[in-house]
């Protein structure tokens, strides 16, 4: 169904709000020419205003709707119980500028969280203030920065990506100002030793490397890359993304890494709230703490504080200390899981990914490019499908939303043509699996017989397919670029 | 440990035998041998027990409920209404990805359009984004986009800039190599703006805030738009949007871009973050190509309905990759729908009461405080009031502390020139017994300091 | 669409919960015959269960949903802020029996409500124990009964009853032990005051009426009836199912009433939880204090406490003190709205029902029995339609729901063939009831035009109508029934 | 004072000029002149204000996490899974009524049949209910429904019957004029079988309870429902149904009406309220036709997929009226509802875990309790442990409450023959410290009081 706008569903005079009163009514003249003249918000009352977001928020599909497979988004449960903490007014409603000594337990939150990251990882500290996953790699390659530039290695402005990297390591080493050096993957879908051996320089900062990789497939021969590059005097960084695969059982930091950034949001189930607040704690081994960002948290054994003192450090990638409530969530988890319940989500992560590569593996129209054993996630290609019968990897997509599924990623990494990237995650059930399969499975015999059905996938959805092509050749972006256009005859939607 | 998550737990045999493997071990047989260890990690534990360590942890912590606390400084207690909290919590919301697949995601997307539309409305810009991760990041990608768009390499900050986003500032600009330069504040407490006039020159953009880090009202918001335009710098402005239902519209000041702190409506202090950054730029084709972030447009499905869907995603590091405007990625979506849901339940006439409260209890508060210590700085304050003490600020801490009051922000670790001052702030929670605990103790301690 | 039921998602293994560990592993020996042996849950890891009921949830419609304008229901926005006191842990986390001391919130909160209670009524007592409004009711008749009994008056054995009354009044009478005397309304939709006096005797207990009544019309001879009733040595009793109609403006107190009832679920806005908790508070006039259930609450100025000490007291109705989460509710509510707000809701809830009454009437199909002028509900007769069209009350109301609206309560008051009872309430807004009128409108056109469309309807919902004479006629009340059923081939659904 | 609950507020002129009225007032014109008055009632507050004064409210309780509190006697400590509190709070479901409107109301509707069908499989019996206010009212109703099954008027209780459900039986029964008849207790704290046989000539009921008040498994279940038989009369139990992942169904051993409390699973305490009774019969026509209380049942729709409605409705208030079996009509379905997530949750081994649980935690009070007073029943305890002190209970009680530890439930008010005994309480909750904490303290209590 259609539901308005908000601004449309405006009638004068409608207030959604009471508020207390000033303490003394006081008058205040503001200056004539900064005083405000006209503000066209909506103007609604509580009950409206409840059923419209309500209306909206069941024309959306999130875990608990069902499967959501986006490969390299562990988009796993979400347990209750820590939205509960989240919410605590311990929690809340606490400054982040109070004394320390009113704010032991949220300091206690963040130490300890601390310390389950780096047993986790194999680093030696932490920074938890990174807002998301792109933040957490732009304060590591600036620490790597700050490395080299200690170290009086001026050159030192190229970082190395593999070309299956997310787009956020290359962007992430630009905004760092380095120049990115993309090298490609051999064909087992692994780094290619050779290119990166050609790569590497006395202008190698460092590598950003994800592993498992983006095609779920485990870097064999990482401790072979880690020499290679430290050899050069580069630096290892760990992209997390992907920490889900081997969680609990294998550790970046003893495979050679120097940087690790995690998500918090994939990984340790945190929601992500349609798009955040994430988090992406960096954790760095010990050569490299005195660049953390400011401040760290320590425990002298009675009590907890925060630690300005770091001279070298690069700074602050973000206000304050990070996503505070994002952080007590994922301590949450980890505590309810501890060490057994980690390793347990990694294995069966691992065994969801697999039993359905096994049983997709085969149908036709799509191909399993590279290696079979993959970690957490697995790429298919949809090439032969396209090439038989004109349907793309998008139209499977959407044609997918029709079984009240969600679509994996798509189109990424880009080294694989027609890609279907699905990362099933832990939590979600066999028969899930099977009617994921099943599903994909029936696309496939629609394409090859009927493929129109798919091509103008999704038929039983909220609105049919999205012109997406239209948004960017005449963008909408508020209300009020709509109502020029409205008025001047240029959009009938 | 967890397994009442993992519904295969129970069925790994099963599932192994039906894909042709033997044991989990199997599917680990990629990684080289001897990586695979016991993590030293305490065992799990069960629902409740957390639930109770979880409380006694939180417990230790403090609330500004169990003290009247004067801290803002960037950081203010405002009430959230109920309903915003209860709406971001339905899991269809809180569960759900970026939307990626926009037709079982329109809820999402029109929440987020609907965000962009309120904030358009607000700052008077017509252009968008769908958030940053705070006002500081917010505005340090600000000045990276400026220097992208004007091709110059200085950007121009005010002196009193609130410490933290100084620090982002920096780390951000650090890459690129932009130049800060720092303009000084008059007497008055506010911009200089002969000053400026002086540095103003090959700036890629020029930064004031409404309020400022003391504050104070800038009273010449349009006069320093000129200055920067007239230097071929672009005018960009951050804001506390809950000043906006009383002072013009950022665009209407001449600003090109403007950032600022959207958690200030919707989101509760939570010890600091969440939060999320305004960024908002004049409909400008060269300003759109540069700026960072998720935008969400207007347009319509295959049937010609209106339908709503992630645009202009060229500029973003996923299609772009090292040439994108920004790497982020992730952002703060469900702040951001936190604020619009309170933006709506406020409309123009709360916007504006909300305003008029603060400004008025911020003036009541000034009135009192006054009778204790000095206010060096005359002009409207909004909030945050920049008081200065005859005694140690750390001692009068230190004693409100003692009688459960917490005191203000100390300046002097950031601002030396400023002596024993410190930023006390209120809003529209502050209670008169609150503001008469605080004062009736200030005379005694500092009574009792002169002794 | 079709959610599988709980039991059908069940695979044997799977765990949805993890437990504390006992404090120490003692042995305890069951009886053998004692021994549990088998038990057929389902087995289900959590979120499975949460995709489960969210699902379900989605197949509900709610307050929050859109306009829901069940006759004598008062559904009401329910605000948000109630639920944030009803669920915090110091509400949740306090037992019964905890000494008073240690529940001086608890015990004020009650104390207040009642006061709030006593001044909207005009009583001079309140009990909050009575669980809904027909749990209430039970405790007032056998606060008349006691009143009697204790008077000597044994020959009181007849509660009249109007004909317009709610099913619970006579069946709450009967429970007590009163014989039930129906007395008709007069055309006007009012009590007969002829059929009254010729009514009441010396076996007169009392008499319950609902005011405004079920018609949505206040009893103008109010203070007539009241007299009659008094005169014959009976009680009066107020049904303050329909409270809303007057609230803040009106107190039943001051027409005459000796008991009064509350439904806080309707008009104090807490939650009706798809049939419950409610809470159902009883106020009386000083003379019939001293029968009220026990304990009530008091308060000597320093301190609250409980006062089980009233000897002639009818016992209790239920456990404890009442459903105590819905009383903070409540008086969350009242706190926020106060004497101006409470006036508000019933001034237009009334403006409300006369919109809709003035604008529906008059559509073919449609007639307005009785007066015009209505309270906060107002009465329809879809009788001229039916013997027009064939269409019934029924299908009119299984056709609104295609409309995403929710019928209004049908076939109530009884005295009205195809009743269709309206109660917008004060939460729904202008729109709402235009769309409203505009629906009923539409549905009149279509009974006129192609009456099918209507006797089948629903069409748009998640099941279409649904068989309620097979349900009576083969019940199948749990699913240990339904597999035997379903073993024997007699079901096939 | 609430006007944004209240959308048309604003619209009072347009509205009534757009249906001929002049003024709000000429809408009360049938009210009797000077009825309507002003009220003697506060003004209306904002939220904020509201949230300020309901927290501080509120704190003067202290949760039983504040303190060690063994307190049962009905009303017991157990966890709640935090998913469950999020599923009833989704408002699809909290904000909806009774589901008279079965397209639109499925969910509600298939989750009470989950409900009915859970506690069917517990209880072992094929009918059930939608739920009853608690376990007090489900018992009385069955009183009510045994002497119109039977058309007798005698129903047999315990006399170590719970306080509270002993005085809401009584004023149930009291219109009806039912006889209630007592049978002792033995030197074992069972139901003397005696006296049962004794006294349960012309009985419509027998009502036994496992376990009883006394926390004591009944032993001889099957033998009482026997007699009960024999003598023509129906076999009642009540349960605790957290028992019964180790007790056998109450079905099983004859029971034709089982009664409990189903908030014991998925609820809070609440102060004691909101609760839900559980009432289910077997499967026969003459009771099905007598029992009270809303029924969800399974069918089909128009296209013949299966559909949930209410059923067996002829026997309900609004159909039947005085005739009614009950005057029931709001339940308490989210209560139920909550229950049914609760023991999907558990599922067979969580329940019979939490049973094991609960044994052994009750097994070693015991043990550690009986360091310090009389354990005056041997048996097997189920959470309640009935203890015998030397000294006055009250006095043990306010030095517990001094210490922060809240003892048990004073027997002696309600069993004079019982001496200073109170009812001690254990769950899955209970920690090894809060015991050890009481021990200690009452150790010292019982020093001192002896010297």
């Amino acid at each position: 169904w259609k539901e308005p706008l908000i601004f449309e569903l405006s009638k004068p005079g409608r207030v959604g709000f009471t508020l207390p009163a000033p303490i003394e009514n006081i008058k205040i003249q503001i200056p004539e020419h900064l005083k405000r003249d006209q503000l066209e918000l909506p103007e609604l009352s509580e009950p409206e205003i409840v059923r419209h977001y309500t209306r909206l928020s069941e024309m959306n599909y999130g875990v608990d709707s069902g499967m959501y497979p986006l490969g390299s988004c562990t988009m796993k449960y979400n347990p209750k119980i820590n939205e509960e903490f989240a919410n605590h007014p311990k929690a809340t409603l606490i400054h982040p500028y109070q004394d320390e000594r009113t704010v032991q337990g949220a300091l206690q939150i963040m130490w300890e969280l601390e310390q389950w990251l780096k047993e986790i990882t194999g680093m030696d500290r932490f920074t938890l203030q990174p807002a998301a996953g792109a933040n957490g790699e732009f304060a590591g390659v600036m620490i790597i920065r700050a490395y080299h530039l200690d170290k009086g290695e001026t050159q030192r402005n190229e970082i190395i990506v593999p070309d299956s990297a997310h787009g956020t390591n290359p962007a992430s080493a630009a905004m760092a100002g380095f120049k990115v050096i993309e090298i490609p993957s051999n064909e087992q879908g692994m780094v290619d030793l050779e290119a990166l051996e050609n790569a590497v320089s006395e202008r190698t900062a460092g590598i950003m490397l994800t592993n498992p990789n983006t095609l779920g497939i485990f870097e064999e021969d990482i401790l072979e890359i880690a020499k290679i590059v430290h050899k050069a005097g580069g630096l290892l960084y760990y992209d997390g993304a992907n920490l889900n695969g081997i969680l609990g059982k294998i550790r970046p930091g003893d495979m050679g890494f120097d940087v690790v950034h995690i998500n918090l949001h994939k990984t340790f189930s945190t929601p992500h709230g349609g798009g955040g607040p994430g988090a992406g704690p960096v954790g760095v081994k010990e050569h490299l703490v005195e660049y953390l960002p400011v401040p760290l948290v320590e425990f002298d054994g009675e009590k907890y504080y925060l630690n300005y003192d770091l001279p070298k450090s690069i700074g602050k990638v973000k206000e304050f200390y990070g996503n505070f409530t994002v952080l007590v969530r994922a301590l949450t988890y980890l505590k309810m899981m501890g060490r057994e319940g980690l390793k347990e989500v990694s294995e069966i992560a691992v065994l969801n990914a697999n039993y359905l590569t096994q049983k997709l593996k085969g149908t036709k129209g799509y191909e399993l490019p590279h290696k079979e054993l993959r970690k957490h996630e697995v790429v298919f290609s949809a090439e032969p499908m396209k090439k038989d019968t004109g349907v793309k990897t998008l139209d499977v997509a959407k044609r997918l939303l029709d079984f009240g599924l969600h679509a994996p990623t798509i189109y990424f990494p880009l080294i694989v043509h027609e890609a279907l990237m699905i990362e099933p995650t832990e939590t979600v059930s066999k028969e899930d699996l099977d009617a994921y399969v099943e599903a994909l499975k029936q696309i496939s015999k629609e394409a090859y017989t009927n493929p129109e059905i798919v091509k103008t996938a999704p038929h039983n959805t909220a609105v049919r397919r999205v012109d997406d092509v239209l948004a960017a050749k005449k963008p909408i972006i508020t209300w009020r670029m709509y109502k020029q256009l409205k008025e001047k005859g240029e959009v009938d939607y | 440990m967890g397994r009442h998550y993992i519904p295969n737990s129970a069925h790994k045999e099963e599932m192994l035998k039906e894909i042709g493997f033997k044991s989990i071990e199997d599917l680990f047989s990629d990684v080289p041998k001897g990586f695979v260890k016991e993590f030293n990690l305490p065992e799990g534990k069960s629902e409740y027990e957390i639930f109770l360590e979880m409380n006694e942890i939180l417990n230790k912590n403090k609330t500004i409920l169990e003290m009247p606390t004067f801290l803002g400084a960037g950081a203010y207690f405002h009430y959230v209404p109920a309903h915003v909290k209860y709406l971001i919590e339905r899991s269809e919301f809180i569960t759900s990805y970026t939307p990626y697949q926009a037709e079982i995601s329109q809820g999402m997307l029109q929440a987020l359009f609907e965000y962009q539309s309120l904030v358009g409305e607000l700052v008077g810009l017509e252009i968008v984004n769908a958030s940053m991760y705070d006002w500081g990041t917010a505005m340090a990608e600000a000045a990276l986009m400026s220097a992208r768009v004007t091709k110059k390499e200085k950007f121009i900050v005010p002196t009193h800039l609130h410490p933290e986003r100084k620090k982002v500032l920096h780390t951000y600009t650090a890459g690129p190599g932009l130049e800060i330069e720092y303009v000084k504040w008059n007497e008055r407490g506010q911009l200089d703006v002969e000053d400026l006039k002086e540095k103003v020159e090959s700036a890629a953009g020029v930064y004031i805030e409404i309020p400022n880090f003391f504050g104070l009202i800038e009273e010449q918001v349009k006069e320093i738009g000129e200055i920067a335009h007239d230097a071929g710098a672009l005018f960009v402005v951050g804001v506390d949007p809950t000043i906006l239902g009383v002072i013009k519209a950022p665009g209407d000041l001449g600003a090109d871009i403007v950032v600022g702190e959207t958690s200030f409506l919707g989101s509760a202090l939570n010890f600091g973050g969440p939060r999320a950054g305004i960024l908002a730029v004049k409909n400008e084709r060269k300003l759109i190509r540069q700026m960072p972030g998720r935008v969400i447009g207007m347009t319509k499905d295959a049937e010609g309905k209106r339908a709503f869907v992630m645009t202009l995603q060229t500029r973003e590091q996923h299609i772009r990759r090292a040439k994108a405007t920004s790497n982020i990625c992730s952002n703060e979506a469900l702040v951001a729908v936190a604020a619009a849901i309170h933006m709506a339940t406020l409309g123009p006439k709360g916007l504006q009461q909300l305003g008029e409260i603060i400004l008025k209890n911020t003036a009541y508060f000034k009135e009192r405080i006054s009778e204790v210590a000095e206010i060096p700085f005359d002009g409207i304050n909004f909030k945050d009031v920049l008081v200065r003490f005859e005694v140690p600020y750390d001692i009068i801490h230190e004693e409100l502390l003692k009688r459960n009051i917490h005191g203000g922000f100390y300046l002097r670790p950031h601002f030396q020139e400023l002596g024993e001052s410190a930023l006390f702030a209120v809003t529209e929670t502050t209670r008169k017994e609150w503001v008469e605990i605080l004062i009736e103790n200030l005379k005694e301690i500092i009574n009792m300091a002169r002794l």
